[in-house]
């Protein structure tokens, strides 16, 4: 039954994961990681991590990729035509790629292949997991808010329109390198 | 006097980095010179300390100063002369002084920033002559390739980057071979120490296969052959002194190709002897290679300097003869011609470069008759020359004779042979000096420009006499200068002393053909 | 039961599939989310060693993962709308002001 | 998990183990917040400045506390943090980095009117990640060391916005970066599943047999080891995982090129020494082959790539990527010795390039319209003592005696010689002779060649440019010519990091 489970969960995957890479508008591609990412929660609860299937599909796929749809959505991009030259890039990056995952494969089936996980004989609930997270891992768990901070400045500095633009630098960049600037008119 | 025995050497080599100190300091291009003149002279004075304080019956080190400097690498600063490094230390201090003086007028811009480097240079290739340390020995190796780079680049001729670029990489790439080899003899023996080192291997604490001797041996050996320059390594040389200005040619023609011979007396000799013998042949080979071909080129050149820079290459073609010939009386001879060559070819150098001052160009039709509108120059020059080409009574002679007698009467295979060859190149420089001199000095005075050219004035004469009146001391009070190095000359070809007079005999009637012997050798180990 | 090396081949399987899309997509954002991808299959194989080692390490390196994938997206997501305004457009091809 | 976990109560003196970066944070922070409030009653310039100000003594503040730290050195928060001589190494030269770029932003930044308070918050915050990175000992927690600093990073590199090519560079940084970290993050997975920790220590003290099964894990320890290296080879701009190099370090702001090439990379070398040598020193036979070939390519690589470039940017660029050959050489070299060596050099390595950099990103002007070779003739005699700086910084980067270069070269060949690669040594060697001539060519510019056109006028030289040159300078010439405590100090790190 878990078998079962597992199988079909997997398809279901690997066939998102093909599915974003044959969609040519990234928000089919972006649809397909979310339903990938479903799957992927399944399976964790298979695996008994429930937490982390919750949060993957709340934070996940709800806000983190929500987020990537939003920005599709103002950016307003669309497709993009596929040119010659990234064939080449193709030619080289399928073998190496291939064997790149034989490879994995093979190494993970040889080191672990005896081993047998059953359903529900380790099952990790969200108290044990906030346990550890305030006392073992206290440290990471305070690091990331110096990450999310790092998050929002990188936003406003990148993002964010600016209140007034660096006046001279435009006017002395556009004597040098008109087209190069005419972004920074706006 | 004797407290200053111990730090005499430091003074020495860091005087004229004080001296820099103080040129940072002042400002104006008269002052500068002033500056730079003083304290080459002081350098220079406070050198002739060391003569007068040698013992000249000690072969071993003197002046010695130790002070620990990188002990996790066992680093010292240990610096120290003996026979072999205390006139070479004299001449760059004199030729300092002589380099300060030529540049008085020649050079306009940036003066500040030339004697800077000038001084610098002067205090790497001091310290090269004197540091006992394989690293220090190194830095210093290292520290006189950036000024004279500099003063090439900057202050030289039409073609000056090209010389420029050319002299610093190929040096560089010398130099860092010499440093893989220095690592390796680290990593063999662990420590810098020349001393160390020395008697390490001579007394078997220290044992080297027959292969990594070789190579090391080799390795430090294409380093001082580039600086030399030995003959298939020359090439760099031409380009850098018809480029450099006036000092810069002095210097390097002077002190920086004496760092060569020096190199290889002190390290290729004394440190992998069996190689050394090893390779003899085919070095005293290239020698007499240099020695032909340095002068026939240099027969046929129209530029002068270049005339000079290839009569650079036949002179330290003798020295390299003597020196791999292993007799203490070549070896002898190659120190004190070490020392002719710098204060003749210095000195030739000064007078092309008095030329040019006058007439911008090195092109010897231009000129002729001189004799007649500047006859001190000209008679300074025939001195210089005739110094040069080692006319009896004058420096030349003694250090090419000693030569000659030491490469005739050693004991190495084919010796007779060497010394006849390189006689020839006495000849030969005699050939092209005397033919450049025709063509300078003496004949008419047929081009218009050179009938109004100013006669020396009081530098110009106190450089040119100070260098003739050095080459006329050194030809006649050889004895003085030749008894410092005896002992140091002594213990250094000891080691390829023959056993027993029998031995050399043999070796000298019949020898096998050399290249069916080296390989003998190589295969065998390199025993004799 | 099912083999643990079942979960880590879809997750090397996952794995790949990012990197292939890293590799051929040209569209920037796709690009982006290969790379959400990669971290998804890293996810499983960390998971599925949790449960094999009866350990909560790799339950709490996942969460960890997330926080990290999600302040990333705000970043990468920035950067993006800043060469958006920039080029106008999302082709990575078209990069090509900085070659040599 | 990691032995001796205090089961409730975090004493205050792990605080103290990691107190540099709470200190740098909390500046961080403060900049943060003054940058709103002060936007309401000071023009933009005099804001900025303060912020500088705000971050440079927070960078002195957390130097100081360096001192804290070693004082109270051990392990801290359930073993994820060792405080060690290899740490305080590390945060030394990582924070002290960071002072001398502040330094140059007080200069750099009003000059090509970016002067925002938000690019300081970054830089602290950067280095908050960087210290993380060098101090733990927790696969987890070099994750998120490595993502604060590189997520810093790529927002840094685009911080000229309205640039094209900054932003572009930013990108592929970004994407590149990402994929590397997502490399490394399925190493980590890899190493985790075949020791059942993250703790490196405890990784290197089992042994990788408990994971289940039983059966031999060296295929697997090999193909983890193998991922991470890809990870961290991108961070190092080690060959193959090159290519974003001189992409990225030419569209950059000058001056986040001289930091990104200086302290992110040394702090992923760090971590690749403490994974690579304590987690998986057991299989170093298995992946010395990676770091040989890494080393003997990007030396190449870079040599090579750096011989044609005008763009003394992208010149730069390459040569960082030699230079990261030489510090992998010292890597191959295994044991106390090659991690000194990796360590000498990364010191070395970062005063003389972020030195090189100081002075590019001055001459630089406006909209960085001066980075050609062209636009160095003459600038060695008409603006001496910058001449003689970059010149001294240069000659460091061709390794001529009595600088700092110099010496960390020789440890790395000596150290790979007492390793008996002489083979690599001698590419080493080879590879230094020929990196002298592009190197040189900048100097042959800015000494030898006459200008062409009009003199391009040199912006004012402001004090903390002077100190930041001053201080580049004098660390690069004393270990040079002193570098006896410093080669302590590094051996002793390296002792400890593998105790």
């Amino acid at each position: 039954m878990q078998l079962t489970l597992f199988l079909i969960f997997a398809v279901l995957a690997v066939a998102g994961a093909i599915n974003l890479l044959i969609q040519r508008h990234p928000i089919y591609s972006a649809l397909s990681l979310v339903a990938v990412m479903f799957a992927l929660a399944v399976e964790y609860l298979i695996l008994g991590a429930e937490f982390i299937a919750f949060i993957q599909v709340i934070v996940y796929a709800g806000a983190i990729m929500v987020l990537f749809v939003f920005v599709i959505m103002v950016l307003n991009a669309g497709e993009v035509a596929p040119a010659p030259k990234s064939r080449v890039a193709a030619w080289i990056g399928l073998p190496v790629l291939a064997l790149f995952a034989i490879l994995v494969i093979g190494q993970v089936y040889g080191a672990f292949g005896a081993t047998q996980l059953g359903l529900g004989e380790y099952l990790v609930q969200t108290g044990p997991v906030g346990n550890s997270l305030f006392h073992d891992f206290l440290l990471p768990f305070e690091v990331t808010s110096v990450l999310f901070l790092v998050g929002v400045l990188g936003a406003v500095v990148l993002a964010a329109r600016q209140d007034k633009a660096p006046k001279p630098a435009i006017a002395q960049a556009e004597a040098e390198e008109p087209k190069a600037m005419a972004a920074g008119q706006r | 006097m004797n407290f200053l025995n111990h730090t005499i050497v430091s003074w020495t080599v860091f005087l004229p980095l004080i001296g820099i100190v103080a040129l940072l300091c002042v400002r104006g291009d008269a002052a500068v010179r002033k500056v730079a003149l003083v304290f080459t002279a002081l350098t220079f004075l406070v050198s002739l300390h060391l003569p007068f304080h040698f013992y000249s019956t000690s072969g071993g080190f003197q002046f010695i100063q130790r002070h620990s400097w990188i002990p996790a690498f066992h680093i010292q600063y240990l610096v120290g002369m003996d026979g072999l490094s205390l006139w070479l230390s004299v001449l760059t201090t004199f030729l300092s002084v002589i380099g300060v003086l030529v540049s008085w007028k020649s050079v306009q811009k940036n003066t500040k920033a030339f004697f800077i480097l000038l001084l610098l240079l002067e205090t790497g290739m001091l310290g090269v002559f004197c540091s006992l340390d394989l690293f220090l020995f190194y830095t210093f190796w290292e520290v006189t390739l950036v000024p004279m780079a500099f003063l090439i680049g900057i202050w030289g001729h039409e073609r000056r980057l090209y010389a420029a670029v050319k002299f610093f990489l190929y040096t560089m790439a010398g130099s860092l071979l010499m440093l893989g080899c220095i690592l390796w003899l680290y990593n063999l023996t662990g420590t810098f120490d020349f001393t160390v080192i020395k008697a390490g291997l001579a007394s078997g604490a220290f044992v080297l296969s027959p292969t990594t001797e070789l190579v090391l041996f080799l390795g430090f050996f294409i380093a001082f052959a580039i600086k030399v320059p030995l003959f298939p390594f020359h090439t760099w040389l031409p380009d850098a002194h018809v480029e450099a200005p006036t000092a810069g040619s002095v210097l390097l023609a002077g002190v920086l190709l004496k760092m060569g011979p020096y190199g290889m007396l002190r390290f290729n000799l004394e440190l992998f002897p069996r190689a050394a013998q090893l390779c003899s042949e085919w070095i005293v080979i290239l020698g007499l290679i240099g020695i032909v071909y340095g002068a026939l080129v240099a027969f046929v050149q129209p530029n002068m300097k270049k005339l000079v820079a290839y009569s650079s290459v036949s002179h330290m073609g003798f020295i390299i003869i003597a020196i791999f010939t292993f007799s203490q009386i070549g070896t002898q001879g190659a120190i004190y011609q070490m020392l002719n060559h710098g204060v003749s070819t210095g000195g030739l150098f000064v007078l092309v470069g008095m030329l040019y001052e006058r007439r911008h160009t090195f092109d010897m039709k231009e000129y002729g008759g001189m004799a007649t509108v500047m006859p001190i120059y000209a008679g300074f020059f025939v001195l210089i020359v005739m110094s040069s080409v080692g006319l009896p009574l004058l420096n030349g002679f003694v250090g090419e004779f000693l030569i000659m007698v030491g490469t005739f009467t050693s004991a190495v295979a084919h010796a007779h042979v060497y010394a006849i060859i390189a006689a020839t190149g006495v000849i030969w420089a005699a050939l092209y000096l005397l033919h450049w001199t025709r063509n300078t000095i003496w004949g008419e005075l047929s081009n218009a420009k050179n009938k109004v050219l100013k006669e020396l004035d009081r530098r110009e004469i106190l450089v040119l006499s100070s260098i003739g009146a050095l080459t006329l001391f050194m030809g006649l009070a050889s004895p003085w200068f030749l008894n410092k190095t005896a002992a140091t000359t002594a213990a250094n070809v000891a080691v390829f002393q023959p056993a027993s007079p029998a031995t050399a005999a043999q070796r000298r009637t019949a020898p096998p053909p050399l290249v069916a012997r080296t390989a003998a050798r190589l295969t065998t180990g390199g025993g004799q | 039961m099912v083999p643990l090396s079942y979960y880590l081949a879809l997750s090397a399987i996952l794995f790949c599939l990012g990197v292939a899309g890293f590799i051929f997509k040209q569209d920037i954002i796709t690009v982006f989310i290969s790379i959400e991808l990669m971290l998804n299959g890293v996810n499983l194989a960390f998971v599925a060693f949790s449960h094999a080692l009866r350990q909560i390490d790799g339950n709490i390196f996942v969460f960890f993962v997330m926080v990290v994938a999600a302040a990333e997206a705000a970043v990468g997501l920035a950067i993006i709308i800043a060469v958006m305004r920039n080029r106008n457009t999302l082709d990575v091809d078209q990069m090509t002001k900085l070659r040599d | 998990m990691s032995p001796a976990i205090p089961a409730s109560f975090v004493p205050g003196v792990y605080y103290l183990r990691i107190l540099p970066e709470i200190v740098l944070s909390v500046f961080a922070l403060v900049i943060m917040m003054i940058e709103g409030p002060a936007k309401a009653i000071s023009t933009g310039s005099s804001r900025a400045r303060l912020s500088a100000c705000v971050a440079f003594i927070g960078c002195l503040v957390a130097l100081a506390t360096v001192w804290v730290q070693a004082a109270n050195a051990g392990d801290a928060f359930s073993g994820m943090f060792r405080v060690d001589a290899f740490t305080i190494f590390m945060h030394i030269l990582l924070i002290a980095a960071t002072a001398v770029i502040v330094l140059l932003a007080m200069d750099y930044l009003p000059q090509q009117g970016l002067d925002r308070g938000e690019f300081y918050a970054l830089l602290l915050f950067a280095t908050v990640g960087m210290g993380f990175m060098a101090g733990s000992v927790e696969l987890i927690m070099i994750f998120i060391g490595l993502e604060i600093s590189s997520i810093a990073t790529y927002v840094l590199c685009g911080y000229r916005r309205h640039n094209a090519q900054s932003t572009e560079a930013s990108l592929k940084y970004f994407l590149l970066g990402s994929f590397a970290t997502a490399f490394f993050l399925y190493g980590i997975a890899l190493l985790y599943g075949a020791s059942g920790t993250t703790n490196l220590y405890v990784m290197a003290a089992h042994g990788f047999t408990v994971s289940p099964g039983g059966i031999s894990h060296a295929a697997l320890v090999l193909a983890a080891a193998g991922l991470i290296f890809i990870g961290l080879g991108f961070k190092v701009s080690a060959a193959p995982f090159q290519m974003w190099t001189p992409d990225v370090y030419e569209g950059a702001p000058a001056l986040v090129t001289g930091f990104m090439s200086a302290g992110p990379k040394a702090a992923a070398f760090a971590v690749a020494l403490r994974i690579f040598y304590v987690a998986l020193q057991g299989s170093s036979a298995s992946w010395f082959w990676l770091f040989w070939t890494a080393a003997i390519l990007s030396m190449c690589i870079g040599n090579l790539g750096a011989l044609y470039q005008k763009n003394l940017k992208r010149m730069l660029a390459y040569s960082s990527i030699a230079q990261a050959g030489y510090v992998l050489v010292a890597f191959t070299a295994l044991g106390p010795g090659g991690a000194s060596a990796v360590l000498f050099y990364l010191a070395a390595y970062v005063a003389m390039n972020i030195g090189a950099f100081a002075v590019i990103s001055h001459w630089a002007h406006r909209e960085e319209a001066y980075v050609n070779l062209k636009d160095y003739a003459g600038l060695g005699f008409r603006f001496p003592w910058l001449g003689f700086c970059l010149s001294m910084f240069l000659f460091s980067l061709i390794g001529v005696p009595m600088t700092g270069g110099f010496f960390g070269k020789l440890f790395v060949f000596r150290t790979a010689l007492d390793a008996h690669l002489i083979g690599l040594t001698v590419i080493a060697l080879l590879n230094s002779a020929l990196a002298a001539f592009y190197y040189l060519r900048v100097i042959v510019y800015m000494y030898m060649r006459p200008q062409e056109g009009e003199p391009i006028a040199c912006a004012r030289n402001t004090a903390p440019l002077w100190l930041a040159l001053a201080s580049c300078l004098g660390v690069t010439l004393w270990l040079g010519i002193f570098p006896n405590q410093a080669l302590q100090y590094a051996l002793k790190g390296a002792q400890q990091l593998l105790r």
